[in-house]
């Protein structure tokens, strides 16, 4: 494992309310591995991949967990030792590139600053890596004196993953690198970072809140409700065998472009919960079709299923049951 | 009319609300506070002021009444060199302060939103046009303005007002314009377009209401403009002395060498009456900091 | 009859004028005590210039005042222009006072030469204004100078009647005592111009002083006596012979001959010098009798000559200036307009250096017959009074040659600071207020010996001018002793009981508080 | 020409080389003629019969909007016509334009913004009413029936609600409801669940259906997202830089894309399986540039079959099979007819 | 290319606005009632020589004519005859105008240095005890009358310590030889200080105020959190990042400010016995001085239209994001 997060907690101060934006999450992070981190909007999943690199809001606070990165907890490193971890071990990549680079520096300056203030590289030594990296994500070396402006939303987005790889980071974190983009863009990106990935060993964590695009390109699937995980596994299997009845309902609200053309898209009603104060039991059970008084009392644990694949629900074991329920729309509607 | 069944919020904590008014800053409270202060002292000048502000003052020995120091003679802040109760001139000036300041205020706000409001809403050629006429404005520059309309109207503090009310519509107008030009993009504007509304119905209901804090901001940095132009002018001697306001105490205390007397009980209070009164306006105004400054500071 | 009209009493702007202003608001309070609705109007002097000359017939009340200039040392121009009522329509009677008893005393004793029998028609014109009050006279202010005396030997100060110790004599014969041997001066006005053909600002008045020599100069004791004329004598009533200083040069080291002194009065009438016109216009024609003598003839019989036109005409260079006058013959513009770089004078100073605003530097000519014992005079521009007195207090200047504010300020900071000297003259000139003799009720000479009456003028010395000013009646300063007829002013009865006793006798009368027009007069002038 | 349509085929809303071009730099840009002319609609002519739902599809920036506001005049087309039912709206004034104002409808896309802040949810939704002359009196009624149409439960709580106290999806269908409460005839949804969470698009999606169907709405449904597209209409449009690239039955165009753009599309969307095609896209990279568009066929520049004809020749649309495309594949009628391209 | 015809184009609009404030102010002075040159005929002038008095200065021609007159002299960069000074109007001005500039710059850039780092320093400690206190107290320098506050200066710095002169711009009688031996004395910067300074000290609130709460937004945006998050350090970050995109719009503020600025000196420059532009437009206002107003307006308002136009410019020079003036 390069990275497991136990129990991870992040709250935001809010005036003198707490949102307990991550309330315990775990979930890992094989070497070499795209995962997938899904979940609805608000459910933590930029806390969770901000709280990684320690560099959040002035409001937020990790008040708990730990989050062991190549044997090292992070959440417990002094900010020194943090620093020197950052970028050259773990890189990110955020979603509006647009925003993330500085407008006025061209993309040159910017690479050179991390290649030469993090990277320690010489002047020469920069501008080959520069061009090596413009021409690894597919873009001519003679446009790094441009400016951020000066490219359009997908290039930019391949500035920023040029960014991230310029040190040969262990870890990328991308956040959303495409949910800004158009399809056929997106489907460029993906397949870009896919191929670098495996090329260079990398490992990634891909947050997105669309299940195809994690369909596409991840090794693993970790699945976030309110705060929590829900369910985490490979892909393949989580995806065509959920456990936990969100995934099980994301699943049906999906449209499917290979499915039936007369297939009913099924939604969960209902609206994730607050954060200040959530819900005693389990998260989801306001909105579960297949809650019983217990889940409503009771945290669920992460049970696990088969090798890798877990979920946090009280009737994990009936998850066959639960699966072929939960396909009928009826199911859904009655909730 | 079932619309109107639910208790409406009273109509001044609505406008409170409708203007976003800081009231937890501390500041913007404080500002509030001396705004309070001052508007009382005016509304209640005569009763407060133990003489008129422009009457010449006798002492008991009947001769001129003329620096006297304060306490001497009962005056409590003294006497000018004219013979005038300084405190008196304080208190009429807060009048003064509060006509041009609001006036002004009122007139840089209401121009300024309108020409904005048609400018960013209607566009085209109208929006040229007005552009084009806010373009000369600010090639004039403000003082001198004031200082020509001065000498050639009848000296009087509202001609501060009036070449307020001519420039300085401007720095609000192209501002709320282009807030106005965001708005008319908002779905809700678009949407209220598709639902037939009418041009009139959508500014006043729709767009007219988000400038307002807008508006009221740039009202209130006009009230310190105002006071700091009309000293200004005072100052210069282009001023009204019939009309005593805190500008033209200074320039009379500084014309009749008050420095050189030491009369800080002269050209001290009205100084720090301008402060307070101008600082009020910038204290509420920091609530809105960002309204402020937007990115180009004028 | 009717109620009187509002009336509009005209004064200057308190920063420009702080006493006049203070004494309007004063003589306001007190015409209010009698039933009169006044309202102050307070407009810069070029706009009330605009109004009180130009429109004759439109204003009511109006502040003003004569400056003390030292031509002015004789009553002839006060007393003729300001009153004859030939001057009425266009001149300086812009009051429209017009009275055949007074025109005939005037036109006298312009021409009487004798100087006692001219001092009765003298006495006699101010007996008549003080009977008329054609204006109503306020006060002859106090110059109020200072200098620094650890820098100028106090003996070397002269104290010129009627003008104070800022004068060219004194600037002459300032003497150092330590190293600061440059005389600087402050003044609150801009120099307009340095020319010697053009009457322009006050402050100028004092550079060309010093720049030109003059054929005569009205001496410290008021009276005029030979300068550049080495001495003149009457000839007749119509002529006057003037024999010129022997060895004189001008700045650029050419003599200065009888045709240059010819020249220079021939300039001033030539039509390119408007302003000094006047001046020079009663001069026939000049006879150079030989290369130090000239005879002056005159069209009329001129007691004032010598004052107002020896002792006001400056010399120029011919050599300079008649190509100058040849080109400006062919342009629209006059020599008013002409600067020259370097103004070439044969005065006492030499120009140096001329920078806008801020300051000028004069150097002193050694060679001149009345060599100055300072280096330079330089005058420095000082718009704010406060620093005025600041800067003579540090040594940034040492001669105060204006001083607008508040004379026991300075007075004051004479005693705190103990270098400094402090010296009041009382002026020539006058403060008064000008009554529009055209328009009722000011047509009526009782209705002004009221208003005039209401106001105790020792209110106005001490409240408006601090003391700093004599009390007056009369349009001749008692600055100039022999003129001055002491009588008009002791006999001057003031009060609110007066005015009232006169406007009640000549059958105004007072109904609620507002006046109104004796008899069944109506109102002609009401807005 | 054929529209796959299962209603009556009667033209509704039509569009004849319509145009919709912007001047980018300002009035005063545009007296020096130093403007720069984007054309945001280029040319397309369609129909749209009554009772039909049509899906308009595209990457970002190619013109579904602008289409979407010119056919509810919110801009005016800068040439050719668009009709609504049979009236030329460039021409619709004064009474005219305000009944059209009743027929035709926007859906928006954010919902957050597509209603004032400040107004309540009764406010927001009596204003049509108001507009439309309604009685005071039968607005709460209307309102009510108009939320319960858009199935939100128990619609009179939300009456007085603030737009922020509601949810993203519940404030959707408010804004549906303030589209329909009219009962409008034609309704134009400018990608109305983008900015939803996915678990609760699919309701507003069924809602939306289920009201089309209910009303016999015509619809216009714009989207980039092919599957959506898919699960609301029948018919798709496609466009790219403004003009339309293919127009035939969704089922169609999924299946069998014909357009080599509109195939690069079709490959684009992930699906939610494991297995899905990796191959790379039959796609050059770059973005569409609208201020420079190519010469002749405006997607030549990314085409992987562009041929020197491309270059020269702005592309007619012409029916093949089912669809009309603008491709200059398909210029023999039928030589390509499909299947022999696929 | 593309940029140069819009400068051009740019410059065209600046043309017409300026032809648009020429208009204003020529129509303000004539349109006066009354003799325009009323305060310099003096009542003993005959007819011939009044009239000739308003020859020499156009004014005896239909309105019109003056108008076009006036515009066409414009255009050659004659302003026109002073009435009270009886020259050139904008031989008066180029005298004037060098000490106002000098005057006006060396305030700004004190104030813009300071306001600067003191606005950068305040958002970086926002929040502190230090932050709370200035507020206000920065707020306060920009509510002072200026005036008031150059009063003051010189009643502590000048009458009480003595440390500075009250006033001009050198000392009486001295002589620097050229400009640039003036403005590079002792004796010229200490006539300088005590103006400089109080223009300084009302000026630096606007560049403050404005740098700080542009940091305060910079830091919020992404780019910022990114050069973090790549571990760049907090100097770094805070100077090359925050600061240099905060200081942006305070750039292109000063060229504005330039403009305010010189408008603002009139009152100033009366406190220190300053010879420049400003008291120069107010003694001729009052003196009815119509050419010289209207020219000392008017280039002050040239200055304030170029600096807008600066300002435009720098903006586009100094943001890549801006292609186009
Ligand atoms: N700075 C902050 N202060 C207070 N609350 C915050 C802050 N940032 C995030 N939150 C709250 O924390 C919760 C989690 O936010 P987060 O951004 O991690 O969600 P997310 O899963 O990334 O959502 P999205 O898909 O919308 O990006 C949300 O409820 C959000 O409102
Ligand atoms: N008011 C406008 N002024 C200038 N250009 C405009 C305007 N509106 C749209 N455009 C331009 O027209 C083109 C088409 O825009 P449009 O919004 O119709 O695209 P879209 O397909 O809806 O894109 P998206 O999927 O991003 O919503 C774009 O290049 C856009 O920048
Ligand atoms: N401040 C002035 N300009 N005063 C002018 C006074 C005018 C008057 N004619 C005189 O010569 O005395
Ligand atoms: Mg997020
Ligand atoms: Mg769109």
């Amino acid at each position: 494992m390069l990275l497991s997060v136990r129990d991870l907690e992040v709250g935001y101060k809010v005036g003198r309310r707490i949102i307990h934006a991550v309330d315990g999450a775990s979930f890992d992070v094989p070497r070499g591995a795209i995962v997938g981190l899904v979940g609805e909007s608000g459910c933590g999943k930029t806390t969770v991949a901000r709280a990684l690199t320690r560099v959040i809001a002035d409001n937020a606070l990790i008040t708990g967990g730990q989050m062991v990165f190549d044997g090292r907890d992070i959440a417990a490193l002094p900010e020194r030792e943090m620093n020197r971890l950052r970028w050259r071990d773990i890189a990110f990549i955020p979603q509006s590139a647009m925003n993330s680079l500085d407008p006025v520096y061209t993309v040159e300056y910017q690479l050179n600053e991390v290649l030469r203030r993090r990277g320690g590289l010489s002047a020469r030594q920069a501008r080959m890596r520069s061009e090596e990296l413009f021409e690894m994500v597919g873009i001519e070396p003679g446009r790094l004196r441009d400016f951020p402006h000066q490219f359009s939303g997908g290039m930019r987005q391949r500035v920023a993953i040029a960014l991230a790889l310029a040190l040969n980071p262990k870890l990328i974190i991308a956040d959303e690198p495409v949910t800004a983009l158009d399809v056929i863009v997106q489907r460029q990106i993906l397949d870009q970072l896919r191929e670098l990935q495996s090329q260079l060993g990398i490992s990634v964590i891909l947050v997105t809140h669309d299940i195809s695009v994690v369909a596409y390109v991840c090794d693993r699937v970790v699945v976030m409700y309110a705060g929590r995980v829900a369910e985490a596994g490979p892909m393949a299997a989580t995806i065509t065998r959920p456990a936990h009845p969100y995934t099980i309902g994301l699943r049906n609200a999906f449209p499917d472009l290979q499915g039936a053309a007369d297939g009913m898209l099924v939604p969960i009603e209902g609206a994730p919960p607050s954060l200040v104060e959530p819900p005693p039991g389990c998260r989801f059970a306001p909105r579960c079709p297949f809650a019983l008084e217990r889940c409503r009392l009771e945290v669920p644990e992460t049970h696990v299923l088969a090798d890798g694949h877990s979920a946090a629900c009280h009737r994990s074991g009936e998850a066959d049951m639960l699966r072929a329920e939960g396909s009928k729309t009826q199911t859904w509607l009655s909730a | 009319m079932s619309e109107t069944v639910i208790a409406r919020p009273a109509l001044v904590s609505r406008l409170f609300g409708a203007l976003r008014l800081p009231i937890n800053d501390p500041f913007a409270v404080a500002g509030l506070v001396i705004y309070a202060v001052f508007v009382l002292t005016a509304i209640f000048a005569d009763q407060i002021a133990p003489y008129d502000p422009t009457e010449i003052l006798y002492t008991e020995e009947f001769d001129l009444a003329a620096d006297l120091r304060p306490g001497e003679q009962g005056f409590v802040l003294g006497t000018t060199s004219l013979g005038r109760d300084i405190f008196s001139q304080i208190v009429h000036g807060s009048r003064s302060a509060l006509l041009i300041g609001v006036t002004a205020a009122f007139m840089v706000a209401l121009i300024g939103s309108i020409v904005g409001l048609v400018s960013g809403y209607f566009g085209g050629w109208i929006d040229a046009l007005l552009m084009r006429l806010a373009d000369i404005a600010f090639g004039i520059p403000f003082l001198p303005f004031v200082i020509v309309l001065a000498a050639f109207l009848e000296p009087s503090i509202w001609n501060v007002v009036f070449a307020m009310a001519l420039v300085l519509w401007r720095d609000t107008g192209r501002v709320i314009r282009s807030q106005v030009l965001t708005l008319r993009s908002r779905g809700y504007v678009e949407a209220a377009r598709v639902a037939g509304s009418s041009n009139l119905k959508i500014i006043t209901r729709h767009i007219a209401p988000n400038i307002l804090p807008l508006s009221f901001l740039y009202g209130s940095i006009a009230i310190g403009w105002a006071i700091l132009t009309e000293a200004s002018i005072s100052f210069l001697g282009f001023g009204d002395p019939s009309q005593i306001s805190w500008g033209y105490m200074l320039q009379d205390a500084f014309a009749s060498q008050a420095l050189a007397k030491q009369a800080y009980y002269w050209f001290v209070p009205p100084g720090i009456c301008i402060i307070l009164v101008v600082s009020a306006g910038f204290f509420i105004t920091r609530g809105y900091e960002n309204i402020l400054f937007p990115k180009l500071g004028r | 009859g009717d109620p009187i009209r509002t009336i509009d009493l005209f004064t200057r702007p308190q920063a420009a004028q702080p006493q006049e202003f203070q004494s309007v608001q004063l003589i306001a309070q007190e015409w209010r005590k009698l039933g009169l609705d006044v309202n102050v109007r307070v407009m810069p002097w070029e706009q009330m210039a605009d109004i009180v000359w130009y429109q004759r017939d439109k204003w009511d009340v109006t502040a003003w005042q004569m400056v003390g200039r030292p031509e002015r040392s004789d009553p002839d121009e006060i007393v003729y222009n300001l009153f004859h009522s030939s001057t009425a329509e266009k001149g300086y009677n812009f009051i429209g006072y017009s009275n055949p008893e007074f025109d005939a005393v005037a036109e006298a004793q312009r021409v009487e030469i004798d100087e006692a029998k001219r001092k009765q028609l003298v006495y006699k014109a101010q007996e008549i204004l003080a009977a008329d009050q054609p204006n109503m006279m306020l006060v002859h202010p106090k110059s109020t100078f200072a200098y620094d005396k650890t820098v100028w030997k106090p003996d070397s100060v002269v104290n010129q009647s009627g003008i104070g110790i800022r004068n060219t004599w004194t600037f002459m014969s300032l003497e150092p005592l330590g190293d600061q041997r440059d005389i600087i001066v402050n003044s609150g006005d801009n120099v307009q111009a340095v020319n010697p053909l053009y009457i322009s600002g006050g402050v100028d008045s004092w550079v060309t002083e010093l720049l030109y020599d003059r054929l005569a100069r009205v001496g410290p004791d008021g009276l005029p006596k030979p300068w550049a004329a080495e001495s003149y004598e009457w000839k007749d009533d119509k002529t006057i012979e003037v024999k010129l200083r022997a060895g004189m040069t001008w700045h650029d080291g050419k003599p200065v001959t009888v045709e240059d002194v010819k020249f220079s009065f021939d300039a001033v009438v030539s039509g390119e010098a408007p302003m000094y016109k006047p001046f020079a216009t009663n001069v026939a024609g000049i006879d150079i009798v030989d290369d130090r003598t000239l005879v002056f003839h005159l069209n009329n019989p001129a007691a004032s000559f010598v004052t107002s036109s020896l002792a006001k005409i400056n010399l120029i260079p011919k050599h300079v200036w008649e190509p100058v006058l040849e080109d400006l013959k062919t342009k629209e513009e006059n020599a008013e307009s002409y600067q020259e770089d370097t103004p070439i004078g044969s005065g006492p100073f030499r120009f140096e250096r001329w920078l806008t605003n801020e300051e000028i530097v004069l150097s002193a000519n050694k060679d001149h017959f009345n060599a100055p014992k300072a280096d330079r005079w330089i005058l420095r521009i000082v718009p704010n009074v406060e620093a005025a007195l600041g800067m003579l207090r540090s040594g940034e200047i040492n001669f105060i040659g204006e001083f607008s504010g508040d004379p026991q300020v300075l007075i004051d900071a004479a005693e705190a600071d103990g270098d400094l000297n402090v010296v009041s003259t009382v002026d020539i000139g006058f403060r008064y207020l000008a009554f529009n003799e055209r328009r009722a009720p000011f047509n009526d000479a009782a209705f002004r010996r009221a208003l005039s009456a209401a106001v105790d003028r020792r209110l106005i010395v001490k409240a408006a001018f601090k003391g700093f000013a004599e009390a007056s009646n009369s349009v001749v300063s008692p600055a100039l002793e022999f003129w001055h007829d002491a009588a008009v002013v002791e006999n001057f009865k003031a009060g609110q009981d007066v005015a009232k006793k006169i406007l009640e006798d000549a059958g105004y009368t007072l109904e609620g508080d507002r006046l109104h027009y004796p008899g069944d007069q109506k109102e002609e002038y009401a807005q | 020409m054929t529209t796959a349509g299962k209603h009556r085929h009667e033209v509704f809303v039509s569009a004849r080389d319509a145009q919709l071009h912007f001047r980018a730099g300002g009035a005063l840009a545009a007296m020096r003629g130093k403007s720069r002319l984007i054309k945001a609609v280029d040319g397309v002519s369609f129909d749209i019969c009554r009772g039909e739902s049509v899906g308009l599809l595209g990457e970002s920036g190619c013109g579904k909007t602008s289409m979407g506001r010119m056919l509810l005049k919110l801009e005016e087309a800068t040439g050719g016509a668009v009709t609504f039912d049979g009236a030329d709206l460039n021409t619709l004034r004064g009474e005219a334009l305000r009944a059209f104002r009743t027929r035709a409808q926007l859906i928006f896309q954010n919902p957050f913004d597509a209603v004032n802040p400040r107004f309540t949810i009764r406010a927001t939704l009596a204003e049509p009413l108001e507009n439309a002359g309604v009685p005071p009196a039968e607005r709460e009624q209307r309102i009510i029936a108009a939320l319960e149409l858009v199935r939100l439960p128990n619609p009179a709580e939300f009456l007085d609600r603030h737009p922020h106290q509601l949810s993203g999806g519940q404030l959707q269908r408010v804004v549906m409801a303030r589209a329909l409460i009219l009962q409008p005839d034609f309704v134009v949804a400018d990608e109305p669940v983008s900015m939803l969470d996915v678990s609760v698009r699919a309701g507003v999606l069924n809602v939306f259906r289920d009201v089309r169907d209910r009303l016999n709405l015509t619809a216009i449904y714009i989207s980039h997202d092919l599957a959506l597209v898919r699960y609301v209409c029948e018919r798709t449009i496609v466009m790219y830089l403004g003009r339309i690239m293919e127009d035939g039955p969704t089922e169609d165009i999924v299946r069998e894309p014909l357009h080599p753009y509109t195939r690069a599309l079709v490959a684009a969307v992930p699906v939610p399986h494991p297995d899905q095609d990796h191959a790379p896209l039959p796609i050059g990279r770059g973005a569409p540039d609208p201020l420079n568009p190519p010469s002749g066929c405006v997607f030549r520049d990314r085409c992987p079959k562009a041929h020197a004809r491309c270059a020269a020749e702005i592309p007619v649309p012409r029916q093949v099979g089912t669809r009309r495309v603008a491709c200059h594949l398909y210029d023999e009628a039928g030589a390509a007819a499909p299947g022999k391209t696929a | 290319m593309f940029q140069l015809k819009a400068a051009v184009g740019r410059i065209l609009q600046l043309g017409l606005v300026l032809w648009a404030v020429v208009t204003i102010l020529f129509l303000m002075f004539r349109l006066m009632p009354g003799n325009p040159m009323a305060a310099y005929i003096d009542p003993t002038f005959t007819e011939e020589q009044q009239l000739a008095l308003m020859a020499q200065f156009g004014l005896d021609k239909p309105l019109w004519e003056q108008y076009f007159i006036y515009l066409a002299n414009l255009v050659q960069g004659e302003l026109g005859q002073s009435f009270r000074y009886r020259e050139p109007v904008a031989e008066r001005i180029l005298a004037l105008l060098p000490n106002t500039l000098i005057l006006t710059f060396t305030s700004l850039i004190i104030a813009y240095v300071f306001g600067v780092l003191a606005g950068a320093y305040l958002a970086w400690r926002r929040g502190s005890a230090v932050e709370q206190a200035a507020i206000p107290v920065v707020l306060t320098t920009r509510a002072m009358p200026e005036f008031w506050l150059g009063m003051v200066l010189l009643a502590i710095f000048s009458f009480w310590l003595g440390w500075f002169p009250a006033g001009g711009t050198r000392s009486a009688g001295t002589d620097h030889g050229n400009l640039l031996g003036l403005y590079t004395s002792a004796d010229f910067l200490s006539h300088l200080a005590l103006p400089a300074l109080t223009l300084a000290i009302y000026s630096q609130g606007l560049p403050l105020l404005l740098m700080r709460s542009n940091m305060l937004d910079v830091m919020k945006e992404d780019f910022v959190t990114m050069a973090r998050i790549k571990g760049l350090s907090n100097w770094t970050v805070v100077v090359r990042h925050a600061a240099r995109n905060a200081l942006l719009p305070v750039m292109t503020s000063f060229a504005i400010a330039v403009g305010y600025q010189l408008q603002g000196n009139v009152v100033v420059e009366s406190v220190f016995s300053w010879p420049g532009l400003g008291r120069e437009l107010v003694n001729a206002v009052s003196a009815s001085d119509y050419p010289l107003a209207q020219g000392a307006f008017l280039m002050i308002a040239i200055v304030v239209i170029l600096m807008n136009l600066i300002a435009d410019l720098l903006y586009a020079l100094l943001d890549p994001r801006v292609t186009h003036v």
